[in-house]
């Protein structure tokens, strides 16, 4: 395939108003011995050679029936009209807004995104949004330190494991000091010198903190500091008290489960929020509204841009460019598809039906429930045999949960467990089933 | 009275919505038992909307939008080029789109990234790649600290970054947050790297390397190209290759064989995949063979037995994004490659340079061209020669009166009044031979009717609006 | 293009101006400086009380395309702040000398006073910037 | 402005009290360019001051200063002056102002062949005292060296914004501060920098009523040529520097062990009034001294005196009475100084 429309005798023709004799004149610039003949790649695809070649490969992987996946990446129901609106030309193949005069379409939808995101997390700006949800933490901490000239960074057991490999490495690049430390510990580590705590609820594991009294530790120990609450799997937010009402400074999230397929882990959508008094402070873009110069009329543009890397160069916010635009389309389209009552009864949902889960699991014999705090869609489940478990989901073609060993060597045994909206009371029938079976597999395998 | 926008938030209606939600097919149990009443939410402020409001909305909005499937998008540095449709079809397939980061029966998946890895290295010259970095200057990012990596392994306490003052503002920003300085480099008249100055920097000794754009953002080659680097690595520094304007030489010549060590690109520009309005891009980084063990996680190796991730290597920098980078944008850009082939690619790098290079000279005429002199896919025009203070501004905004979006204006920063234009492949000769005549024509009404430009745009949804007003009293929402 | 630059205060190669009230200074940006940046939209000030060095940054002040750094002129502890800026940060525009004022310092440094520039020699700088 | 030997000297710039409070809280300037101010050069200087004053060279260093006493034969006051040690062979003197020529013309006469040279520097020359608690962190912001670095009656010569000028740490105010000399041509571009760093001047009353909350002598008043240091309770002046001969040392050492017939002791009054010099003191009937000095005093708000009285008189808490105007007011002799904060 090519996507050029000249022919031969066009592009003569636009030589010759050039000047040039052939192609290759306009090239001469390049030293000589640089010049090469081929990349040396396979030849080109026509589009239905391509298709049969993608389609193909896709089908390499796996498509399950249902889940019981989760870990940072949900199975959450797409509204149809999001993908018909994300789709339109107009919005998917134009450039960031820059000339705004003639992307209005664009920037009110981003307000109209900014204003959701506020709305629904209480807090009182949040930005245009980030790459996704790790790096939007790691972004947190480090405009946390510049915001506390301090380097030093409490972390709070129980953030995604993947988040904190991020973390790790941009306190590394950026010189800043981070502590890994269990809740309980948090008093002996809290000082004026700490930048920021962060923390996740609900947790890798699924458990939802008690803010109120996090929040009021830290506040006592240290005052100015900084809190940075992350979670992975926002629909919560239709049934949990919002970070806005619990004092949060910073609140980030991974908003893939807002209307983005799972697609691999990627794109996602990194939300960002902050308190008004940090508005100055905050990394990536924003929309703000604005009247005409020579007229009345209200309309929308790029703001507060001074922050940003193309004016403000090494001493910017960010460097962040590019960010996940048309990802956050799509989660403002679901948050309007589903609604006020449609979040709030997703969030039950995914409550309920994982707590009905996690609960006749339990009478399982062998199964142990790990999870102390309530939680809200996932869960940590000791298994008698996990890899029983796992075949026997597989047998079902159900996504089995995730084997916590991937990340933790020492959690022998122990499943993540995810249970969202989407799973019926059938699916989950099929998951316990398979959860019997497995028990009489090999021997009860000792945990840790 | 100035009139309002109609927002989404209007078309609020009191009925609920719960088409999207599956039955609730067990029995429900009251929440309060299991979750106690404070962690309970109180009220959400988000508003019921029929569908079809939400659809009219939306359609609505996209009519005051304009992408690259409306016209040319001249965004020099941009490479605003076509994104072919079958793409967005593949990325859609269940296969690609509805699977799971932690699914163990992901074959498909690690076989498209590392294959997509493998072409890029043969496209650049690099000896690895990896695919996580989420757009360019996220790239950027994890280039600077493959650097650092390398010579904190070394020992070494290399803390300084040169760049040329024609750079994107991402480089220094970038720098900055990888914990460099930066040591800006004057560009000479050609748009080119001083090599004295350079040599001078480098001496310095505490220098890890350059970030450089070749073709830059002048649309200049640097014909020194071999003779940087070269200085370069003679005083153990690193060169970076900022790949933004990688498509101009795509199958012509190649960042690797220049002498650069790490580069980045952008598949959102180079390789067609939709810029979204922004995003969601990718920002692959290649490095030549010394720095492969430097390399994020996770890192694909291939064996006899397939492909595995890489075991956590003690060299590596680490993570640098969650899971497997943006691979819905790889799957699109992988698509395109293979669909293209070497010689699909080559024919990119050559018309790029063609298009470009025909609207330069026919622009010429009229506009003052800093430096004339062959260009790549982009080049630069200022207001200079513009009658009546008619400014780039003027220029930019009335381009839009005519229904083409404007060039990339005020930019390079070393340039006063610059305007950078870079048509792309995929534009025909006719779209870039109206694009030249409203030029023109802005420049005989810059003679004619300077308050006409002053003025525009006044045939789009709205007119020139206040930036300063915006950033002064910020409303940021509803 | 000619600036306003007051012949009773002294300046800075950096654009700031200086008005010397016994122990204490006025300072502020110049006419020239607040051409170059454009129309205002930010000012951001420090903290009255902290005790800045000669040539560090006191704070910055934005426009719509560019940002400029507040150079402290005297080693200086900031004894007030002019509050109006943070609501109407376009003072600085209209008044650069008089209601756009930034801070006041108690000078700790008198002998850095002989680094300050004079009005005359301050229009020098600023010609050559121009070209 | 009264005259005050031969210069015409302000003295009040505002309201005495006020000068005298902004010293004792803040910091004020005095002109004291009336003082004398000498240069004495020669292998044989050590010697020669050994043999002229009463304090012990032994105890001194270069870049020190040390407060000291010419005295008679007879024990009683030529001067107190203050000299430091440029080098061994160069030292600087501040002599009172009243004393310039008599002090000049005593010190040449006792030359009598040693290798001394002494030069009147007193016209050529401003001497400021920049007095009071704050006067370190202030006068730091002109002065090019680290003033935390320089002791009580140590000295050294810098840079006062741009003016050479000596600077001791001494005073007569009994505040921390310091004194400086330098070249007459500066006086008002020094005066104008001083007076910017919010010090108040002060003037000659001020002085008085300052040193005399301290208790530091004043020439024709605690000391004179009719009272020794020993009767002005200043005995620890007189060192017995085994070996070496000064003038006056014979009846002072004699005076020093058997004690004074009169001695300086500080009184407040009970009554009304205010004490001034030469009124006199009664216990009961009997005449038993004088008032030395005396007035009002801002900082303890009470008026205070120092007086001579007959040393069996002398002890603290003793009532006494003043004749002020021809009456008789109570008195009572209490422990001096009356306050010090060096």
């Amino acid at each position: 395939m090519e996507f050029i429309p000249h022919d031969d005798q066009t592009i003569i023709e636009m030589l010759r108003v050039i000047g040039v004799e052939n192609i290759n004149d306009l090239f001469r610039d390049i030293p000589k011995d640089l010049l090469i003949e081929s990349l040396g790649l396979p030849t080109g695809l026509s589009e239905p050679d391509l298709s049969k070649k993608m389609k193909q490969l896709s089908e390499l992987n796996h498509v399950y029936d249902s889940s019981f996946l989760g870990a940072g990446c949900y199975f959450h129901y797409i509204p149809s009209l999001v993908d018909f609106i994300i789709n339109r030309s107009e919005f998917y193949t134009s450039y960031t807004p820059y000339q705004a005069e003639a992307s209005q379409g664009y920037l009110q939808a981003i307000y109209e995104y900014q204003t959701i995101i506020s709305r629904l997390t209480k807090m009182d700006i949040a930005n245009a949004s980030m790459y996704d949800g790790s790096t939007a933490l790691a972004e947190a901490i480090i405009m946390a330190s510049g915001v506390r000239q301090k380097t030093t960074i409490l972390i709070i057991e129980g953030i995604h494991p993947e988040y904190i490999n991020v973390i790790k490495t941009y306190c590394w690049g950026h010189g800043l000091n981070y502590k890994i430390l269990r809740i309980e510990d948090l008093n002996l580590e809290l000082s004026d010198d700490i930048a920021a705590v962060a923390f996740q609820s609900p947790n890798f594991f699924g458990e939802i903190q008690n803010i109120e009294k996090l929040v009021e530790k830290v506040r006592l120990k240290s005052p100015s500091c900084l809190i940075i609450q992350v979670m992975t799997d926002p629909t919560c937010l239709g049934l949990l008290k919002p970070p806005g009402d619990l004092d949060i400074d910073i609140f980030v999230a991974e908003g893939q489960s807002f209307g983005i397929p799972p697609s691999f882990g990627g794109p996602g959508l990194g939300i960002f929020t902050v308190k008004q008094k940090y508005l100055r402070k905050i990394p990536g873009r924003l929309v703000g509204k604005t009247k005409e110069l020579f007229g009345d009329q209200e309309g929308f543009i790029l703001t507060l841009q001074a922050r940003e890397q193309h004016i403000r160069r090494e001493k910017a916010s960010s460097n962040i460019c590019t960010n996940q635009a048309l990802c956050s389309l799509s989660a403002l389209v679901y948050l309007l598809s589903v609604g006020k009552s449609g979040l709030e009864e997703i969030a039950k949902q995914n409550f309920l039906k994982s707590n009905f889960l996690k609960k006749n699991l339990a009478k399982i014999p062998g199964y142990e429930i790990k999870s102390k705090n309530p939680t809200y869609n996932e869960f940590v489940i000791k298994c008698p045999n996990i890899d029983a478990l796992i075949d026997e989901c597989e047998k079902v073609n159900i996504m089995p949960p995730l084997k916590l060993t991937y990340y933790y060597p020492e959690m022998k045994n122990l499943a993540l467990v995810c249970v969202t909206e989407l799973n019926s009371f059938e699916s989950i029938k099929v998951f316990l089933k398979a959860a019997n079976t497995a028990i009489n597999i090999g021997g009860v395998k000792d945990g840790f | 009275m100035g009139s309002e926008p109609v927002l989404i938030f209007s078309k609020q209606v009191k009925k609920s919505q719960k088409n999207f939600i599956p039955k609730m097919d067990l029995e429900e149990v009251s929440l309060e038992n299991i979750l106690p009443k404070e962690y309970q939410r109180a009220d959400l402020n988000i508003p019921e909307i029929p569908e079809i409001e939400i659809v009219r909305h939306y359609i609505g909005l996209s009519k005051k939008n304009y992408g690259v499937d409306n016209g040319i998008y001249p965004l020099g540095s941009c490479t605003m080029k076509y994104n072919p449709k079958i793409n967005e079809v593949i990325a859609r397939l269940p296969g690609f789109a509805n699977i799971h980061p932690l699914q163990t029966k992901n074959e498909g998946a690690l076989t498209l990234i590392f294959e997509m890895a493998k072409l890029l290295g043969k496209i650049t010259g690099m000896d690895g790649f990896t695919m996580q970095p989420a757009a360019g200057a996220h790239g950027e990012l994890t280039g600077l600290f493959i650097m650092k990596k390398y010579f904190e392994n070394k020992n070494l306490n290399k803390t300084k970054i040169i760049i040329p003052d024609s750079a994107h503002g991402t480089n220094p920003a970038s720098a900055a947050i990888a914990g460099f300085s930066i040591i800006e480099l004057e560009s000479n008249e050609s748009g080119e790297v001083p090599i004295d100055q350079l040599e001078f920097a480098m001496e310095e000794g505490d220098v890890a390397g350059i970030m450089l754009t070749n073709p830059n953002t002048l649309g200049v080659f640097d014909s020194q190209i071999l003779e940087i680097t070269r200085i370069v690595h003679k005083y153990g520094g690193l060169c970076y290759y900022d790949g933004a304007n990688l498509n101009p030489v795509l199958g012509i010549c190649r960042p690797g064989d220049m002498g650069f060590d790490i580069v980045h690109l952008n598949l959102h520009k180079t390789f067609s995949t939709p810029h979204g309005g922004g995003g969601p891009g990718s920002g692959p980084v290649g490095v030549k063979e010394e720095l492969i063990h430097f390399l994020p996680e996770p890192c694909l190796i291939s064996t006899h037995s397939g492909i595995y991730c890489r075991e956590n290597s003690h060299t590596s920098i680490g993570y640098i994004k969650a899971f497997w980078g943006n691979f819905g944008i790889i799957v699109r850009a992988y698509a395109y490659i293979i669909a293209l082939g070497a010689e699909g690619l080559k024919r990119v790098g050559q018309i790029s340079v063609l298009n470009a290079n025909y609207l330069r000279v026919l622009l010429k005429s009229k506009y003052n061209l800093p430096y004339d002199r062959t260009c790549f896919h982009e080049f630069i025009l200022t207001d200079k020669k513009i009658p009546n203070g008619v400014t780039t501004e003027d220029i930019a905004k009335r381009i839009l009166d005519y229904g083409f979006y404007a060039p990339t204006i005020y930019f390079p920063l070393i340039v006063s009044g610059a305007m950078m234009i870079e048509p792309t492949e995929t534009e025909t000769k006719t779209s870039l031979d109206q694009f030249c005549d409203v030029l023109i024509t802005i420049y005989k009404e810059a003679e004619s009717t300077p308050e006409l430009l002053k003025k525009a745009p006044i045939n789009t949804p709205i007119g020139r609006l206040d930036a300063v007003l915006a950033a002064r009293k910020p409303v940021l929402k509803e | 293009m000619d600036y306003n630059i007051l012949d009773n205060l002294k300046y800075t190669q950096t654009h700031e101006w200086v008005k010397i009230e016994g122990m204490n200074a006025i300072t502020g940006i110049s006419d020239y400086a607040q051409h170059q940046l454009g129309d205002i939209v930010y000012i951001e000030l420090p903290n009255i009380g902290e005790t800045i060095e000669k040539g560090s940054s006191a704070g910055e002040i934005e426009s719509v395309k560019a940002v400029g750094e507040f150079l402290m002129p005297l080693t200086g502890k900031v004894i007030q702040i002019n509050n109006l800026l943070s609501e109407n940060p376009e003072i600085v525009n209209q008044s650069p000398y008089d209601k756009g004022w930034l801070i006041k310092i108690e000078i700790l440094n008198l002998k850095e006073e002989n680094d300050l520039v004079s009005a005359d020699e301050y229009k020098n700088i600023i010609e050559r910037e121009d070209k | 402005m009264v005259e005050f030997s031969g210069f015409l000297m302000p003295v009040q710039y505002d309201s005495i009290i006020k000068e005298h409070n902004s010293v004792r809280n803040n910091a004020g300037i005095f002109d004291i360019s009336h003082m004398g101010e000498f240069m004495l050069e020669g292998k044989d200087v050590i010697p020669f001051l050994q043999y002229i004053m009463i304090n012990d060279l032994k105890l001194l260093e270069p870049s020190k200063g040390q407060y000291s006493i010419m005295c008679y034969e007879n024990g009683t006051v030529v001067d107190d002056l203050v000299y430091y040690e440029e080098n061994p062979e160069r030292f600087r003197m501040i002599v009172n102002a009243g004393n310039i020529e008599k002090d000049f013309k005593w010190l040449n006469d006792h030359i009598s062949g040693k290798n001394v040279k002494i030069t009147n520097l007193s016209d050529k020359r401003c001497r400021i005292a920049f007095q009071g608690p704050n006067s370190d962190d202030l006068l730091q912001r002109l002065i090019n060296i680290d003033l935390t670095k320089l002791n009580r009656f140590y000295f050294s010569h810098c840079d006062l914004n741009g003016v050479p000028i000596f600077i001791a740490r001494t005073g007569y105010t009994g505040e921390r501060g310091f004194e400086i000399s330098f070249e007459y041509k500066y006086a008002e571009k020094v005066w104008n920098d001083l007076t910017r760093l919010g010090a108040t001047p002060a003037g000659l009353g001020a002085r008085d009523s300052l040193r005399l909350e301290a208790c530091y002598s004043l020439y024709g008043h605690e000391i004179s040529d009719k009272i020794t240091p020993i009767e002005a309770g200043l005995n620890w002046l007189v060192k017995p520097k085994e070996g070496i001969d000064y003038i006056g040392k014979s009846v002072l050492m004699k005076q020093k062990k058997e004690g004074p017939s009169r001695i300086l002791v500080g009184l407040n009054l009970i009554d009304k009034g205010i004490m001034r010099d030469n009124n006199k003191i009664y216990k009961g009937s009997e005449e038993i001294g004088f008032i030395t000095s005396g007035g009002f005093s801002p900082t303890l708000d009470k008026t205070i005196g120092l007086g001579l009285v007959k040393t069996r008189f002398s002890e603290i808490g003793t009532d006494v009475e003043i004749e002020i105007r021809n009456k008789l007011l109570k008195g009572k002799i209490v422990a001096i100084p009356f306050y010090r904060n060096v």
